[in-house]
């Protein structure tokens, strides 16, 4: 059954929340200035709306209802009680502005949450205020930026990315007035250090890399690239997507990195709520420490007070948000780490990286190919489906959809782009033993009947509320808001 | 193990079906000069009952009874229904939806999400969200910037009315593109736009002006002269709106002659918590010819293999993952849980319930430029329409009668002062429908016995 | 796709939750107090914990996702808004012996929710303790008991109950030592007058009835009764189930009732919580105060008191839970009369007697038969499949099943049980008319069904999780626990 | 109209489509002289903010520090999961899982919890819930009364040591069955069920003898010699027990030679926050051959028209709704969402969980009874081994003290007196896992001041 827009549920008229107040004021505001016709917003009951919302719920796959493999995404256990403790009322009603007066217990969580990821990753100081990790790398490329032009180094303009690496990267270059170098991986899947030897220059501002990287592999030379980088004057920028994998084994600051984000909705594993909020908060090592953006949160003894721009922090690139950034995932986040504590940080490696190291031999098995055989995983790996697509015609995107239709979320698909026909899968630390071995079931159910029935597996998904989906037909005959009296496309 | 489900059986048979002997097998490519010995910094663990017990304490010490600020974020009653839909595990814990097949509810939502934004303001394309209020406004500017493809200049009019922080953030995220961004001030009597000092840049080459509704004062701008005059000058114009006021003002895309092409603001009034200042969402909607440079997702319509009805994400082509370096934007995650619940709270309001509680704000504010227009030596800065906000000038210094305020449990207002040299000893308030009668005499009342004591005190 | 025991999902020594204490203390207890085999619960992780109740959620039916016609039940709108309120900190921590001192704000909603229900009902006192229907039944045929042995009349045992009633009249009348009398339904609805007359006499101890009554039409002729009943020396007691249809329209005290109970979970909308909690607080006239059971909660100035048993109320018939019942159930009914106040009390009453005269008149225009084609609807009535049993081999409960295809609850059947093949309906006030008009249709559609294609209908329920259930299998190989290692019924 | 969401269009047509003209001619039928006029006594309505704000102010002024009361409930951490997924809609919001294919959630979760309660209390079958422990047993009573076909005496000995409520609770409920209770000492020395005493009714016809563990006292019985003594009088032994204490303590279907055959208790400790003494649940529990006597509701697990497996309600002929006046029992209405709480809270915690914390909160109190031991005049009323809960007798009155206290924002404890004359002067105290270290220090502290305080008022 599908389930109307909401639009399509009310009536002209209807008002039946208890939410709108009884009281109807007249208004002395100029008539010019108000609004003529209303707003297109639902007329429902309260019933009706709650009815519609739950039903929608009810028509999305969540980690609260599946095993979401999806590589680079790190879709781990959202624990309940960092949704219900980072939503006390002194922290939901806290105006962002109160004064410093009535916001210690709050400062006293962030301070110390700047304290904790500092020590996690070698790093020597935290920006908590980027809302996700795209900001955070945009402030890291800013502040790359600003420290080479602080210094008077104007003409370092250029960001080598690995052609692995995710589109936020040289996008966020771009939006930093970079401009990007990609940089080629070997079969290995390591970095052509070669390559990279040629692309340094004067120009150099630096390199974004993430370790291990999006091929579910770890660097291993790392040391050598962050060697050559600084050497050629460029700074090491860490996209700290894949922190999961090396959490209390590794410190980005050991490897040489300068300026790193985490994604908070990643390793620290507050919800992606069907695509955000995230938090990307930014560490650097102590060059980068002047430039970072503000707000950040400091202690006078037992007083915890706010740092903002101006003569505090005069060479801050500045803000990023209008307050300090999505405060409620830093407490999530906050939550989360005192609740694992140190023992439970360690284990997060250990355990994702063994879940992954799993999967992918029993994968491989099963007669899946993987695309780095002879290496490690990290908490990430990927299978390459090149040969079912030459052989039986059915592609990354017919396992992904066949996937659904077992209960299971599909893992990431064709990215990294590198790999052809791909599935970069992570089962993260938070999955059993069980369902890991019946993704297995699925995968192997899955790879068998492409082998004799590809039809079947391209016909997928048949149990999900809609069929595949006609996405060309969506770009072309744009529909993005409901317009009544539009013919319904059902017709 | 908190949230690791291995027993020492199932890491043994894995460990012995990957053919290692330990984990820390696993991490042998890693040079092991780059291990890491211990983590200093990180307590040990405490029970969920542990926990809980320490942040219901930092929790509870930052407890107010009332709370008078505004300035970009704002005090509403949120429908119990609202958080109760929200934080279900099916919308809080899943991922952006990649995969439509299984994602219908929330692009559902997203798309009903579109419509209302859309209609909101005036316009016709709205996308799936931005960060916040200041970060929209400058990826507006961005979008304004290659929209715009008659100017050259790069050149950005940001008034002096706007929101302090915006024009910061505006500054950090599109300074480094060569964009200049150049003040437009305020009449000292209204908190207005000046209108002359607009018109020094009639002959100058201006990619966009930024129009701000209500301003940061609270102060309605004359939207219609601004937009005209943009619309006059080659420059877009883009509206900075707070969506709930939209309930009850002309919308961004009927002002002037022929509306603006750009709205963006802040989506928190909508439904979501003050929370500190995030997560919030920022917004963002446009005339539909300017679609394929709009940054951020956004949720189309079409039908499936059936030919059923169905959501998916659409034009992706402008974004990260597939246009990388060229893409409109790097923005990844965005705020699809925010914009979950303003969805619901927009749609348990409808256009009447926003619109009676925008008059209901407006209408207490206006009670609380009366009742503090009667304590003596307080002035009314900018005695012109406004929203729900007031700028109140005081007769002795605001931090002594911030404080006194406080130490009775209420939030009397944001000092202007470090942001306004010229707007010294004046607080910013806001009284929204949260804000009974008797609340409203009790913060005149404070006020008065707060200016008597500083008074005093000199 | 079944969903496993939570019991199947684990594993032997799993325990990975973060709210496991991490101490474990040693016992000094003697070792042969202590237990020797670890009770069978599940050893399975937060996640797959969540997991496993949130798909199990998804496999009801609710308020929240359909609509609920079950008649006698006012499933109505649970307005969200009641939860979040009566689950606020100081209510929810609040221990139930908390001195007076520290639970004023709880007593003062408590107070004014006894005053409230007074005003409503044209009682003079209640008391809040009884926690459900059932149990408010209870203690009104106690006080009736308690009340004429108070006289020292020790012959009234006999307690008249319709033939109509619901299950709990002449249950409860048992429990309180009482011996049955039922009285006869005249055709019309109405009670059968010389019946009662006939049955009336110096061993009537009183009357239970529910007016509207369970078929779903108002007794004409109350006052009559009451005089009879009265007349006899026995008491009248009001069965609340049906306020709804009269909720600020006529007052069970004027209708001459001596004692009544209310279900807080119906007619003033707390959630039935998949058959709990509820609440039956009790009214009752002056004769019966003295009775009331305890604690009921007394103001002196501004300072809300208990009183409980003892020399304060030396004629209760006493306690009736270990605290003072179901305290959240009254916060949440609490909180929804003061949503409603005063014009919304009088509306229930208006709205849901229009939504269910609408439907019922709907209905026969569809070719249903009513139970009382002459009678008006109170705020439920009820369809009668006589004929189509006995044409067509369809019954109440194929149609029941056959909704539910449909995306609706059944309404309630077989019951009363004098109407042969019945359905009672009762759609509540908070139903909007295209959801009554959706439901016509598909009653429309099952009847047309039912005539040309009767097999199709019989084995409805197909969208279900599950299809029609062997109740006689249930019943004979009674399965009531799992016990590991058993063969799976599966099998 | 809050809740309804009738417009006047939709209210015409449908009068129109009655036949009527208004609203009310659809009540014609009620006889004109019973027609109310108006509702004294309710207030206008609120809004849903105006209630909120109402709410808040009364919940806060009920707000204490730290509370040692338990006397039958009990404060444990409850992980965030078990509520947040009880009050999911389709759990909160459903009705009696009577149409069984529509309900399967709700009837897989009882069955689950049948299962958990059967192992914990150590026998085989258990209801789906009763409205609390006291009234559980009160139905234990009667079942047994059924059961027990060689006791013609309805003879029921009752131990002073149970919960003075559920003694009250048991007449109320059981005493117009013509079902008489006899009291049963407890030795002044232990608190402990006096066996000599118990022995003085071994030629009684004894219906059944009820054994409390751990008592109201907080001490362990000698539950092996009373369920033997049960068993060798012909009387049927019922237990209440605290489930939480059964982590740790053998269960009542292992007491003595055979165990007994009933057990019960309250079930608020398994995730049910204390909530002002409701909604809690009660259980029963009972061997398999008694199952057709058990009142209540019972899941059953069978097999759907496909051969699947699917639950449904079952031995429904023993309910009111079928058997009418000759029911097990009258109840219709149970508890079945502490049920769904209960069962996640047992699924989160496991066996191990649930013993650890059994653990905790006896190491917790014992911490206690050595901090208040130490207080100058305070004496252990039964030192014996005991769960979570201690009497201590003060040197002082307690009223004063616990004023005192409670000034402080401590809830020191539930005084005895009242109830039982000879336990004057005496508070019963509870110091679960929630309590740490600190607060036993605390409390002592407190105490120790509390009676000094005291003795220099006198
Ligand atoms: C490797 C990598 N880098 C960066 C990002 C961008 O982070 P965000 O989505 O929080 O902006 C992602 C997100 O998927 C990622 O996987
Ligand atoms: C008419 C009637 N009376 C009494 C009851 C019993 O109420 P409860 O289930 O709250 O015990 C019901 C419940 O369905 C009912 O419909």
């Amino acid at each position: 059954m599908t389930e109307p827009l909401v639009f399509e549920l009310g009536q002209p008229g209807r008002l039946s929340g208890a939410q709108v107040p009884r009281e109807d004021v007249e208004i002395s505001l100029p008539d010019a200035m108000l609004r003529k016709s209303a707003p297109l917003l639902p007329e429902i009951s309260e019933l009706d709306a709650v009815r519609h919302y739950t039903r929608l719920s009810q028509r999305n796959f969540s980690i609260d209802t599946q095993f979401y493999p999806l590589g680079s995404c790190t879709m781990k256990y959202n624990p309940r009680a960092c949704n219900s403790l980072a939503m006390l009322p002194g922290f939901l009603h806290r105006h962002p502005l109160a004064d410093e007066a009535s916001s210690q217990g709050f400062l006293e969580c962030l301070f110390e949450l700047q304290e904790m990821l500092a020590s996690l990753t070698g790093m020597t100081a935290f920006s908590l205020t980027p809302m996700a990790g795209a900001q955070g790398e945009l402030a890291g490329v800013a502040m790359i930026r600003a420290y080479h032009l602080d210094r008077g180094d104007a003409g370092r303009t250029e960001i080598l990315v690995p052609d692995a690496a995710h589109g936020t990267n040289p996008a966020t270059a771009t939006m930093c007035g970079c401009t990007v170098r990609e940089l080629p991986t070997q079969p290995d899947g390591d970095l052509e250090i070669h390559a990279l030897r040629k692309l340094v220059g004067p120009q150099t501002a630096g390199i974004m890399l993430t370790n291990p990287s999006t091929l579910g592999v770890f660097e291993r030379r790392i040391k050598d690239v962050a060697e050559i980088v600084h050497g050629a004057g460029g700074l090491l920028y860490y996209d700290g997507a894949n922190l999961n994998a090396i959490l209390g084994k590794v410190f980005p600051g050991d490897m040489g990195f300068d300026v790193i984000h985490i994604n908070l909705h990643k390793t620290f594993s507050t919800p992606h709520g069907g695509g955000g909020p995230g938090s990307g908060v930014v560490g650097v090592g102590k060059r980068l420490e002047p430039f970072l953006p503000t707000p950040i949160v400091d202690r006078r003894g037992d007083h915890f007070h706010w740092v903002d721009g101006g003569a505090d922090r005069p060479k801050s690139i500045g803000r990023l948000s209008a307050f300090m950034g999505n405060a409620g995932v830093l407490l999530r986040a906050y939550v989360y780490i005192r609740l694992l504590g140190r023992e439970g940080m360690e284990r997060v490696a250990d355990y994702s990286t063994l879940n992954a190291n799993y999967l992918m031999k029993e994968l491989e098995k099963m007669g899946f190919d993987l695309a780095f055989p002879d290496r490690r995983a990290s908490h990430e790996f990927i299978v390459t489906l090149k040969k079912q697509a030459k052989e039986n015609n059915v592609t990354a995107m017919d396992f992904a959809k066949a996937l659904l239709d077992y209960g299971f979320h599909s893992p990431t698909t064709y990215f990294p782009l590198l790999v052809p026909e791909c599935l970069l899968i992570e089962p993260t630390e938070t999955e059993s033993k069980e369902t890991l071995d019946r993704f297995i079931g699925a995968m192997a159910e899955i790879l068998a009947e492409a082998r004799v029935n590809p039809g079947r597996v391209k016909e997928a998904p048949i149990r999900m509320p809609v069929r595949r989906l006609d996405d060309v037909r969506a770009a072309r005959h744009l529909d993005v808001r409901y317009q009544p009296g539009d013919a319904s496309i059902d017709l | 193990m908190p949230f690791i489900p291995h027993t020492q059986d199932d890491t043994d048979s894995m460990l012995r079906a990957i053919g290692v002997n330990d984990i820390d097998e696993l991490f042998d490519e890693i040079p092991d000069s780059l291990r890491c010995t211990e983590l200093h910094g990180i307590p040990e663990a405490l029970s969920e009952g542990g926990v809980s017990r320490l942040m219901r304490q930092r929790a509870k010490q930052d407890e107010v009874e009332l709370n008078f600020l505004g300035a970009g974020a704002y005090e509403h009653h949120i429908p119990a229904a609202v958080w109760e839909l929200t934080t279900r595990g099916e919308f809080y814990s899943s991922y952006t939806p990649y995969q439509a097949e299984a994602s219908q509810g929330t692009l559902q939502v997203i798309y009903e999400y579109q419509t209302m934004m859309a209609s909101l303001t005036g316009l016709e394309v709205s996308n799936a969200s931005l960060y916040d209020g200041a970060s929209a406004l400058a990826e507006a500017i961005l979008m304004a910037v290659r929209v715009n493809r008659g100017s050259h200049s790069r050149r950005i009019l940001l008034p002096r009315s706007l929101h302090p922080h915006y024009r910061t953030v505006v500054r950090t995220i599109t300074s480094s593109q060569g964009i200049e961004t150049v003040d437009l001030p305020y009449e000292p009597n209204s908190g207005r736009t000046d209108l002359d000092a607009l018109d020094r840049h009639a002959d100058g080459d201006i990619t966009a002006l930024i129009i701000p509704q209500p301003n940061f004062f609270g102060v309605l701008e004359d939207v219609d002269a601004l937009s005209d005059w943009a619309l006059d000058h080659g420059a877009l114009g883009i509206a900075v709106v707070n969506p709930m006021a939209l309930g009850l003002l002309r919308p961004p895309g009927n002002w002037g002659r022929k509306g603006v092409p750009i709205a963006c603001g802040e989506g928190q009034p909508l439904g979501v918590p003050l929370s500190s200042g995030g997560a919030y969402f920022g917004f963002l909607t446009c005339r539909e010819g300017l679609v394929r440079q709009l940054p951020g997702r956004l949720v189309g319509r079409t039908l499936d293999a059936d030919g059923r009805t169905g959501f998916t994400l659409t034009l992706q082509a402008r974004e990260q993952h597939i246009r990388r370096s060229r893409a409109t934007s790097n923005i990844c995650t965005n705020q699809g849980l925010m914009v979950t619940a303003a969805t619901i709270f927009m749609s348990l309001l409808g256009p009447e319930g926003l619109r009676r509680i925008a008059a209901l704000c407006h209408a207490r504010t206006e009670l609380l430029v009366e009742a503090v227009a009667a304590v003596d030596g307080v002035e009314i800065v900018f005695p012109v329409p406004r929203f729900h906000e007031v700028a109140i000038r005081l007769p002795v210094p605001v931090n002594g009668v911030l404080e006194r305020m406080r130490e009775s449990g209420v939030l009397g207002g944001v000092c202007l002062g470090p942001w306004y040299s010229d707007l010294d000893n004046t607080l910013l308030v806001c009284a929204t429908e949260t804000k009974t009668e008797e609340d409203i005499e009790t913060y005149a009342g404070m006020l008065r016995a707060a200016i008597e004591a500083s008074g005093e005190g000199l």
